[in-house]
């Protein structure tokens, strides 16, 4: 199938449209940080820019467990937590820790990388590199945390596996927030000062949006490179029959594993971009909602199409954050509403995604992938023939 | 038949479900180079026997050994110790059970089809043959994500290919497996499990479902393959004709046990074959 | 001995408690499961609307008439909610339904933070239940004592009605297996819709008995009773109606047991709930009475 | 499908962009608080003070110019993880001054958004120290945790003569935990015993918790959490018989704890930014707008019971038009250099700030539940210097 795409000429020209895009996307975002004039728009386009971009890659990892290899894991808020405190834990600067721990006479890890690689490199290259490493290490904890829950869990199947990872998110959450790991966790008590997105710039070129998407494209990237290998091809296979990839001489333990193992590692990752995104982190926040939340956006996105959980982050959280918000202020153009009111938000916002799951109730993308390639033929098949041209991979 | 030492032999082996007992005391040998088929009416308990082989089940009691090497072995242990009813409960007794996954016995060189096809369903037909070559492959996870098994992966799409030319396949590539007719997909599921490079071939009753014609093309084909790869055969049908056709040895159970082996004419004439097949009469 | 009796009772007295109304809500996601296959997610939603629904009925009516309308209410709120937002996906991928259910649970949490403004509201108090006894060392309210008591009676009715009756029977028969019951002429709907039915309705009990033993609605408040009585009926084997009555007492119990160690396994007594789920499946990984799940090759 | 999707996108978009006209002279004033979520219902009555003090005074007159005093609310969802993407919507509404929030962490959480825009905030009932240290923008009128614990502690050791005190607060929730702490280290200095639990979240059943206080024989009961867990404290206290006093801080200072207080026999205190009768006037006039409002009236629970975060709502507003009026301008940047030379004299006593930012308050109010008529009994006055004292 690749192959026979590479040759396709539609296909040469959507990888360049492709190309093309990105550099303009990556040239807005520049534009965006450093040079557009802060406005009303711009101002609340930033922080949704930034969030869709982490949730893409959260909600990617998670497909690639649930929709890829169709392991129903309901875990993430629990990897994400590992990943958030992983990165923050390591990148307060030393003379914040009193502050930040204050009722654990300023904790028991009193370094941060990016400060320690500041001192040799610079400080810019130093919050470069040091984020760089922490959210590389964070992933890595995550994933052995993973490693450490798959050992047991991944006998388990279906509906018993998911309550199982509920019940490891859960579990993880309590040890967060014990008292007794105060000195490292923080218990119950926010972790801030850590280096965040505004630290994160090349000379005087601000990088506070454009990093995000940066580490995510990448990440996606890596995970639509492993779809695409041998890998993927046996993750697929257990998913479409656990007996048939057996017999065929899959090691379901060992590929279910190494998904869940990959999965949770950019999930990790994707909870050290959500924590320095949010400059705070809380370990109260990382509930089984949180996992449901990236449930709905990977279903509504499309099980197994990784395009369609990018484009349903962004959707979701537009409308969440955004775009749905003068729904609570009392007034739609001036007239005033009187049942706008707080709360009235979430109530649209709920009913909207009931019409989606009734009414597209496989997803934006259903299992395709969105591709310029596709479009183009797409396209061309409407204007030379009119035939409603099918899904393309 | 003992020219040629055995690619697969089993010994005594006894499946109990509970109290029901699926296989009892089986035992048979699958010379290399044959077409060997264990035939028996509907639920004598084929299918579990296969299982028990390809480690699908644990069996209760019984060996079975691949190539010299003992690949399934267990004796009633646990709760089994109290409820088993078959014979020669200690003989393995003495030695380590051991139970490999259904992976691990693929990987030494047994290939199956099942009975009810089981093709992975969101694939096409190229994708459901190469991803059976993702055990042979030299790679691992970063390899393969980071393209750097290019080489071997090129290899694997080009075995796929030739594979797919060589069983009239080539056509149907870019479809969905799913989509095949009936006997196009019962060929999918051998070509793929011939990709898996086995020594010994298990089918799970291929001709099922299939009119004269197509049952007399199988026959050809099927032996076609053992030549062309050089495979042993073992096979589970109650489709006479084929059976009759291709076999060289033949087993008979019934209610799983064996109650009659030998060559196809032997067979054919065999009394308790023909009373479990058509029942025997009351009077 | 009689001092170690005295000093747990009343830990144990909360537990049994908290077990009942563990087992009634656990029930209703048992059946739908053993049923649809679907994890009923809302369902600890339906139990906080229940609650809603008493505290704002008693406002206008007196008790003898909002108690029964309530009942009636929320079993109408489930078979709504199954017309509405399962049935049309009846045909689609199993997870299409299960986000269906998250999608209801936000929809109903949200409407009742619109409607309620987010405040606690306070649950009527009702008559006898809400008064105070003392057993032994412990004062406890009246509803702690009748919640195991009318569990067990409810549960009895339960299974006798579904071993007995014919629409019981159906749904045995539905259970075991979806395709063949709709071949064999059952009304797929009608058991389906008397599932719901039953489920909400004894959800609307527990939730007369919980409210009245904690009273303060807020929109979350189905949430973590919803969760454990999910965990309960895994605990037990989903699809099993003693599996999860049995499951829901003993995550009772122990969850107020460690509550009572002392002030360093507090804070575990939820993950600890949890771990016992684990162990659980871990050495049965269909649950307690849950049936072993077989993969016919 | 595509189709419908896009059209449906584009008529968001377009709505998204219809960005308010701004009247000439019109000053906005951001609010920043959770209108859902777990705080929701303490953010609620906070924003109703806020509204309130509005409509008493919608204008501003700056540098001779009469300005609308235009209220932008943002609802923060009690969420951290909200709270960015809510403050930067007040950002972008181009206001000069931001109040809130109710909660801490979603402040903390918000610090910098509201920091990298140079526009000031007043916090209201934020009671952490660490919303404002290290933020020169960051600004409040409440008074904070560890001046709260130790007056707490003082209290429970002088007045109620207590020696064994047992603590109960939300696990993952810092407001409490930071409570407990303070209170902790206070009442260990006065020679108290101190036993601290904490249950989990979504936690409904106290009993076991209240046994273990009995059996840990505490002659008080510290349990700083939120107002629906209060709630529920109470009512079970009350259904065990609990006969030691329970204290609590600034949170239970609300309507709905005194409903389930009402008719039981608890002995209930606690500390809080006003007492009511403190300003006859502010509270007539309050509550004919609450009762004149169903909305607000809903918002407060129903009732006209005035909540103290309510009172600190109204003082807030006013301490930012004080530094409006004191900076000439509406511009962010000359509020906040206004900010810490503004003092102001409100409801709840007088409002000035210190080096760091934090008020200046001498007093917190201590105040007892009656259970009979279902008000706030004012017990005691409790200074800063007395606390620091001891």
């Amino acid at each position: 199938m690749e192959k026979t795409l590479q040759k396709s000429p539609e296909s040469k020209a959507g990888k360049l449209i492709a190309v093309v895009l990105i550099a303009a996307l990556y040239i807005f975002l520049y534009l965006l940080d450093n040079v557009l004039p802060p406005n009303s728009f711009t101002l609340m386009l930033i922080p949704v820019l930034k969030k869709g971009a982490i949730y893409s890659l959260i909600c990617v990892s998670m497909n690639l467990l649930n929709g890829f290899t169709g392991l129903f894991s309901l875990g993430q808020a629990g990897f994400l937590l590992v990943g958030a405190y992983a990165y923050s834990i390591f990148t307060i600067p030393a003379d914040q820790h009193d502050a930040v721990y204050q009722y654990f006479e300023g904790g028991a890890i009193r370094f941060s990388v990016p400060e320690a690689l500041g001192r040799v490199l610079g400080e810019n290259a130093g919050n470069i590199l040091g984020a760089i490493l922490c959210i590389i290490f964070a992933g890595l904890v995550a994933a052995a945390f993973a490693a450490l829950i798959g050992i047991p869990v991944l006998r388990l199947k279906s509906d018993y596996l998911a309550i199982a990872t509920l019940g490891f998110a859960e579990i993880i959450r309590a040890i967060f927030q014990w008292n007794g790991l105060g000195p490292v966790t923080n218990g119950s008590n926010m972790l801030r000062k850590y280096t965040d997105f505004s630290d994160i710039q090349i000379g005087s070129v601000k990088l506070a949006t454009a990093f995000p998407f940066l580490i995510s494209m990448i990440c996606i990237a890596i995970i639509v490179l492993l779809i695409h290998s041998s890998y993927g091809r046996a993750f697929k296979a257990v998913r479409d029959d656990e007996v048939a990839a057996e017999a065929m001489g899959i090691s379901l333990f060992k590929h279910k594993m190494l998904s869940f193992v990959i999965s949770s590692f950019f999930a990790g990752v994707g909870g050290a971009l959500l924590a320095m995104y949010q400059t705070t982190i809380q370990a109260n926040a990382f509930k089984s909602a949180m996992t449901y939340e990236i449930l709905l956006i990977v279903v509504i996105g499309g099980i197994g199409s990784v395009s369609g959980s990018c484009i349903a982050s962004f959707l979701y959280i537009a409308c969440n954050e955004w775009w749905l918000r003068f729904l609570d202020s009392g007034s739609f153009f001036g007239i005033s509403v009187p049942f706008f009111r707080d709360g009235f938000r979430k109530v649209v916002f709920s009913v909207l995604i009931m019409v989606i799951v009734l009414f597209f109730s496989r997803g934006i993308m259903g299992d395709k992938e969105l591709s310029f390639a596709g479009l183009m033929r797409k396209h061309k098949k409407k204007a030379t023939g009119g035939v409603e041209g099918g899904g393309q991979a | 038949m003992s020219e040629k030492k055995p690619v697969l032999h089993v010994e005594n082996i006894t499946m109990q479900f509970g109290g029901v007992m699926a296989v009892n005391d089986l035992s048979l040998d699958v010379p290399e180079g044959q077409i060997i088929a264990l035939i028996g009416p509907n639920g004598a308990g084929k299918t579990t026997a296969f299982n028990c082989i390809t480690g699908v089940y644990e069996p209760t009691n019984g060996l079975v050994e691949f190539c010299g090497l003992p690949m399934v072995r267990n004796h009633p242990r646990g709760k089994m110790k109290k409820l088993y009813q078959g014979k020669d409960a200690d003989k393995y007794a003495h030695d380590p059970a051991i139970a490999p996954t259904p992976d691990r016995i693929t990987e030494l060189g047994i290939a199956r089809t099942f009975q009810n096809i089981r093709l992975w369903k969101s694939m096409t037909v190229f994708d459901n043959v190469l991803t059976a070559k993702h055990m042979r492959a030299d790679q691992n996870v970063f390899s393969a994500t980071f393209r750097t098994n290019a080489k071997e992966e090129k290899r694997m799409r080009a075995e796929t290919e030739a594979l797919l030319v060589e069983q009239n396949l080539l056509q149907y590539r870019d479809e969905l497996a799913v989509s095949l007719p009936y006997g196009l997909q019962r060929r999918l599921e051998i070509a793929r499990a011939l990709a898996t490079s086995p020594k010994l071939l298990l089918l799970d009753e291929p001709a099922a479902g299939m009119n004269p014609q197509e049952t007399a093309e199988l026959a050809a084909f099927i032996q076609q393959i053992r030549k062309e790869y050089d495979l042993t055969v073992f096979l589970i049908e109650h489709h006479m004709d084929l059976v009759m056709q291709i076999s060289d040895y033949i087993y008979v159970i019934d209610f799983g046990s064996e109650i009659a082996r030998g060559v196809p004419q032997e067979i054919q004439n065999d009394q308790r074959v023909i009373d479990a097949y058509l029942g025997v009469s009351e009077e | 001995m009689s001092a170690f009796i005295q000093a747990n009772l009343p830990y144990l007295l909360s537990g049994i408690s908290v077990g009942g109304q563990y087992a009634l809500i656990a029930i209703g996601y048992t059946m739908v499961y053993g049923i649809l296959r679907l994890i009923n997610f809302a369902h600890g939603d339906v139990f906080m609307v229940a609650g809603l629904v008493m505290v704002y009925l008693t406002t206008a009516m007196p008790m003898y008439i909002s108690i029964p309308l309530t009942i009636i209410i929320t079993v109408l709120l489930g078979f709504t909610i199954e017309r509405v937002a399962y049935k049309p996906l009846r045909s689609a991928p199993r997870m299409s339904v299960m986000i269906s259910a998250i999608g209801v649970t936000y929809l109903l949490q949200n409407c009742a933070l619109y409607f309620t403004g987010g405040l606690a509201q306070i649950y009527p108090t009702i008559p006898w239940l809400s008064d105070s006894v003392t057993i032994g060392s412990a004062t406890t309210k009246m509803v702690t004592v009748v919640t195991p008591i009318l569990t067990v009676v409810l549960v009895f009715a339960l299974v006798l009605f579904i071993q007995k009756t014919k629409i019981g029977m159906a749904m045995r028969a539905v259970s075991r297996d979806f395709e063949t019951s709709q071949l064999m002429g059952i009304k797929i709907n009608s058991v389906i819709s008397m599932t719901f039915v039953i489920g909400c309705g004894l959800a609307a009990i527990g939730s007369l008995l919980y409210f009245t033993n904690y009273p303060s609605v807020i929109p979350t408040s189905g949430s973590m009773p919803g969760l454990k009585a999910f965990v309960a009926a895994v605990f037990g084997g989903i699809g099993s109606i003693p599996g999860a009555v049995i499951g829901a007492f003993v995550i009772g119990i122990c969850e107020n047991i460690i509550k009572g160690l002392g002030s360093s396994w507090t804070i575990f007594s939820d993950a600890f709930t949890f771990v016992l789920l684990i162990i659980v499946l871990l050495v049965k990984p269909t649950g307690i009475f849950g049936e072993k799940a077989t993969d016919k090759v | 499908m595509k189709k419908i999707l896009a059209i449906a996108l584009a008529v968001v978009m377009v709505m998204a962009l219809a960005v308010p006209a701004f009247a000439a002279d019109e000053i906005v004033i951001g609010v920043f608080e959770p209108l859902s979520g777990d705080n929701g219902a303490g953010g609620k009555q906070e924003t109703l003070g806020i509204q309130y003090a509005n409509s008493v005074t919608p204008t501003v007159e700056v540098g001779g110019t009469t300005y609308d005093v235009k209220l932008v609310v943002a609802d923060n969802e009690s969420s951290n993880d909200k709270a960015v993407s809510a403050a930067t919507q007040l950002v972008a509404s181009g206001a000069s001054i931001v109040l809130g929030s109710y909660g801490s962490g979603v402040s903390i959480a918000a610090s910098d958004t509201f920091g990298d825009a140079g526009i000031p905030v007043i916090g209201v009932t934020c009671t952490n120290p660490q919303v404002t240290e290290g933020n020169d923008h960051y600004f409040r009128i409440c008074f904070l945790d560890p001046f709260q614990g130790t007056v707490q502690a003082n209290f429970a050791h002088d007045e109620l003569g207590a020696t064994k005190a047992y603590c109960l607060g939300q696990l993952g929730n810092d407001y409490d935990q930071g409570l407990i702490n303070y209170y902790t280290q206070a009442a260990e200095a006065l020679g108290m015993e101190v036993t601290a639990e904490s249950f989990p979240e979504g936690n409904s059943d106290f009993t076991s918790y209240l046994t273990n206080a009995k059996n840990a024989g505490a002659e008080v009961i510290f349990a700083p959490c939120s107002i629906s867990y209060a709630q529920l404290i109470v009512e079970q206290a009350a259904s065990q018989g609990i006969d030691v006093p329970i204290t609590a801080p600034d949170t239970w200072d609300s309507n709905v704890v005194m409903e389930a207080v009402q008719g039981t026999d608890l002995d209930v205190y606690c500390t809080t930014f006003y007492a009511e009768g403190g300003d006859p006037d502010f509270e007539e006039g309050f509550k004919a707008y609450l009762n004149s409002d169903d909305t607000a009236l809903a918002n407060n629970g129903g009732n006209d019971m005035i909540a103290a975060v309510s009172v600190m709502g109204y003082d807030a507003y006013y301490t930012a038009l004080e530094a409006i009026k004191a900076a000439g301008s509406t511009d962010p940047a000359d509020v906040m250099a206004a900010l810490p030379g503004t003092t102001y004299t409100g409801v709840s006593g007088a409002i000035a700030f210190d080096e760091i930012g934090d008020a200046i308050r001498d007093s917190a109010f201590i105040k007892q539940a009656n259970t009979e008529t279902g008000v706030w009994d004012f017990v005691a006055a409790q200074t800063v210097a007395e606390a620091e004292a001891e």
